[in-house]
């Protein structure tokens, strides 16, 4: 009930003083199932940043959850978004869209993206234009608990016309005009990492893109690890820590649940999956078929990586591992 | 040695990239340009990604996207998405490239919306860092396909901007950057006029012509004294090009 | 002769869109003696930043060897600072202070810097009086190439009334007062850190503070280091890396070199010797003899650690070694 | 069992952290107290330090500065001085630690100038992190020597915000945090009046009465009704403390 509260969604411009996740903080176990950890965190009207990584890292296993769930009216925050919010936007579960880029990256448009924001098909949806960096600015705000930061970046365009939760200000010192943009703050925030404690301690490498400042810019966070480590072995490079556990609602314990994006140091990008989704995405009855065979016929990640099938994982999985220096925190 | 279009577009776009400038490369064509530059005549450039990376050289293999794993291992820096795009702000990124669905004879880029973007006939995928870099980079380069619908008068909604309405419209609405320096297309290759700040072809690809290439330009488009075919690929340059597309993934 | 444009110090706030610092790029060595670092980057009348890391890896070495070159009109900028500025105000290179905090931390005041502040011994200072958070956030905007960030920090305080950089302003959103912090870009911030390649990427870890911030907003940047690793090593793990080494100036090779205040995984703090200093300089005096003693009478650092003396060397140097779990950044 | 004035004002410090509080802790008496209340009442509250850090536990021996290595290893979090002041900005912290060299009736501290700003009389070190942490805090918690000439009717400069010149002053000048909630001297203990939002003696330390606290005051001095010796420091607590601060550096 609190946890509710901790991931309940604000109307309109959110907030950015986010509420304070009281429940959240304690030192019990988070470990539970990407099923109850979208039950419980991602409720219909919720704002849900993932993507976060750019191309990499992106959160799969949770967006095919949260199809299978039906969840609703969800307002998708994140970056390039990749092929995952075309997915979510398809399934029906998406009301609004923030984001600088929606689409398939290797492929180009993306088909459920198109019909619902041209022919409302399965329904119309709101689109909230941003580039990525007044994305990232945005969360960046949400993280500093700023209300907004201001950008040289994107004067004279439609963004600034199309997106109505950006100012036009002027810089008080040099009188030139600057872009305000308002803190975006998620009421969750999905990070893929490859390592967490069952307290949600994670380790994040390799692209970031705008995990740190998604992560702390929500009022709850959703870790999803390919590994669960021993608490001592993450707070053993304290520096690495994504976000302070206090902030995690839920740590769930899901390999290859970043596929088909990759994961630094443990699987690469399945490029033809991509492709073949572009393909069969172009009409709604193929996209239908896409969703019933890859989302809705199986049970969960498990079923998906099943019908992946064992040589596709170990084609994709990390043969050639490149281990950094370790760090030395002795203090004595 | 016969090559593509797409071929000529990769080297007429390494030839735009300085020694000793940092690049905002991005995707497809520009990583690949980046990567000729690099072993050609630019080998102290720095690459920039807008999933937080900053490269000295490409990676060993062409990846399909700035974010597999490749482009990461042995990076000068992995940092956030944020701190590039602030080298950006800072001034220190010399060019970037950037595609488009739309250009106006101005190099103002639409990868928003096809009509008005209340009711668009087309959704398009979006700003991605194409607004930034334009707002932001020292000078940027166009590369793209060249069709007549894609090349128009105006352009429906300016996601990236170029010269605006022309001049010093970018002055006057407070952009840093300095714009558009060139277009390149599969047909050929515009510049800027420094005053008027409009595009003007000033070479055309093999097998193209200045009537070819005005017949798929949207507007009344001039032309350079000297206009003439675009310097040939050579051999070295078509070497480098195949072995970093092996399959010609981007280029055929 | 460019890298001189690259320090340049800039009258006023500083512009927020640092210049190019071209001849800096590049992949030529840039390991350096300090002397040189400081000869050349430390320009009279420069805005330096130091003491990133609030009472940890102060680069003392550098800081004493900006008074053995009697450097003058410097505008340091810094959180807290420790012992260094008040070394720095009492040897009279000092014009302008920008900082949260000015004194010796485990003593209390610092006895030059009142002396300067009230008196004007040695000769008069300007101060720009900051809070921590306030101190960070206008690094941070000068990082981000952004005029300003807007905070709710410090209102109703009289730092907005002796500190003029900052502005009173309302949030267009909610209508509420903010107070609007100017990018602050150093014409040189000095870092110390671990490790360290010959070009400057380099790797720093435990207590942060605002170094990354510092770092990146900088105009040029001298990274002190306790080790020089092979570029290999230190790119094995570049999320690490602390500023892309295009913005770094020089790298001195200085162990030590952050004495008497700690530095992860290296050495301990010599408490006393902080104590000591607090003692002696309460007079002009007793700090001239301080001076003499520790800074004029030695030709470097390594004339300081004899003077410190082995045995102390060897009791603050770690023994306990407790090393963090490498990061695979396999890609195939 | 008798005790020093500094070993009952860290015991009474502690007993003002509540079990899964978000602390700001910062460095001497406060960070006592913070060991102090894991080790009895709030063994789940969390503590947070300007330098970067969050930690669950008390470094294993005081460090003299938050900064030192033992109070990093072994930390939940070591990250940015920005990254640890914005969960004060975004509403987290429950209550922060602040000490200053004067104060007033409405709990406003000031660590900057004594005297004019423009000529001081005496220049103090400055705000570090307390004007963030009076600015953003849900509450804090003074914790100061008490001498007359340190308790003025009004500072001569606002470094950290208390209630300002009392009733509903934070609210009018746009802070969040709740401002002062107690108060905790050498002599005695004070709390603010809900309403007023002045100071008031709750109660007096072994030794002291309210005439002697009064003395030692620079204002018309408020007293609860209920006003009485600060509750006894227990056998328990002092075991702790001291084994905390062995060589009694910060309470002897």
């Amino acid at each position: 009930m609190n946890r509710e509260r901790a991931v309940k969604s604000y109307p309109g411009r959110p907030d950015c003083v986010p509420a304070r996740p009281r429940s959240i903080l304690g030192f019990v176990s988070k470990l539970t199932s990407l099923k109850d950890a979208v039950a419980r965190f991602v409720p219909d009207g919720a704002s849900v940043c993932l993507g976060t990584g750019l191309e990499a890292v992106i959160p799969f296993a949770a967006g095919h959850e949260i199809i299978r769930q039906g969840k609703r009216d969800l307002t998708l925050i994140g970056p390039i978004s990749d092929m995952l919010f075309d997915q979510l936007i398809g399934a029906g579960c998406c009301r609004k869209v923030v984001a600088a880029w929606v689409g398939n990256v290797i492929a180009g448009l993306g088909h459920n993206y198109r019909r619902a924001a041209e022919r409302g098909v399965p329904h119309p949806i709101e689109v909230e234009d941003h580039s990525n960096f007044t994305l990232a600015l945005g969360l960046l705000a949400g993280s500093l608990g700023a209300p907004y930061i201001p950008t040289r970046s994107l004067l004279g365009t439609g963004i600034l016309e199309s997106n109505r939760s950006l100012k036009l200000a002027t810089d008080p010192w040099s009188g030139e005009p600057v872009v305000l943009v308002p803190a975006i703050v998620p009421d969750v925030s999905i990070v893929h990492v490859q390592r967490s404690d069952a307290e949600g301690n994670c380790h994040l490498w390799g692209t970031l893109g705008v995990s740190r400042e998604a992560a702390l810019a929500a009022r709850a966070v959703i870790v999803i690890a390919e590994e669960i480590r021993p608490r001592e072995q993450i707070l053993a490079d304290p520096n690495l820590v994504l976000v302070p556990s206090l902030k995690v609602a839920a740590v769930v314990h899901e390999p290859w649940g970043a596929l088909p994006s990759p994961c630094q140091g443990f699987y690469g990008r399945d490029h033809d999956f991509f492709m073949r989704y572009h393909e069969e995405s172009r009409s709604p009855e193929g996209f239908r078929a896409w969703l019933d065979k890859w989302v809705l016929g199986v049970p969960d990640w498990k079923g998906f990586l099943d019908l992946l099938g064992t040589e596709t994982l170990e084609r994709l999985r990390v043969k050639e591992h490149h281990l950094s220096d370790p760090l030395d925190y002795g203090a004595r | 040695m016969t090559y593509t279009d797409r071929e000529l577009m990769v080297i007429a776009a390494a030839r735009e990239i300085g020694d000793g400038e940092l690049i905002f490369v991005g995707m497809r064509l520009p990583l690949l340009a980046f990567a000729l530059a690099k072993r050609t005549h630019a080998p102290r450039a720095l690459g920039l990604f807008e999933n937080g990376i900053v490269r000295e050289s490409p990676a060993p293999e062409t990846p399909f996207t700035i974010s597999d794993p490749p482009n990461i291992a042995g990076a000068l820096w992995s940092t956030t998405t944020g701190n590039i795009m602030a080298l950006l702000q800072q001034g220190l990124v010399d060019m970037g490239f950037i595609g488009g669905a739309e250009v106006d004879r101005y190099g103002n880029l639409n990868t928003s919306y096809i009509g008005d973007w209340k009711r668009p006939k087309v959704k398009l995928p979006g700003s991605g860092g194409g607004g930034d870099i334009a707002s932001l980079a020292t000078r940027f380069v166009i590369i793209m396909p060249q069709e007549k619908h894609r090349f128009r008068e105006r352009v429906d909604y300016i996601t990236s901007p170029g010269h605006g309405d022309g001049r010093d419209w970018r002055r006057k609405v407070g952009l840093r950057g300095g714009g558009p320096s060139a277009l390149i297309t599969t047909l050929a290759m515009f510049r800027f006029h420094p005053d008027t700040k409009e595009a003007y072809l000033v070479s055309f690809h093999p097998g193209q012509s200045v009537e070819s290439v005005r017949a798929q330009t949207g507007w009344d488009l001039k032309v350079a004294a000297d206009v003439g075919p675009t310097p040939e690929a050579t051999h070295a340059e078509l070497e480098i090009v195949r072995s970093c597309d092996p399959q010609g993934f981007w280029t055929r």
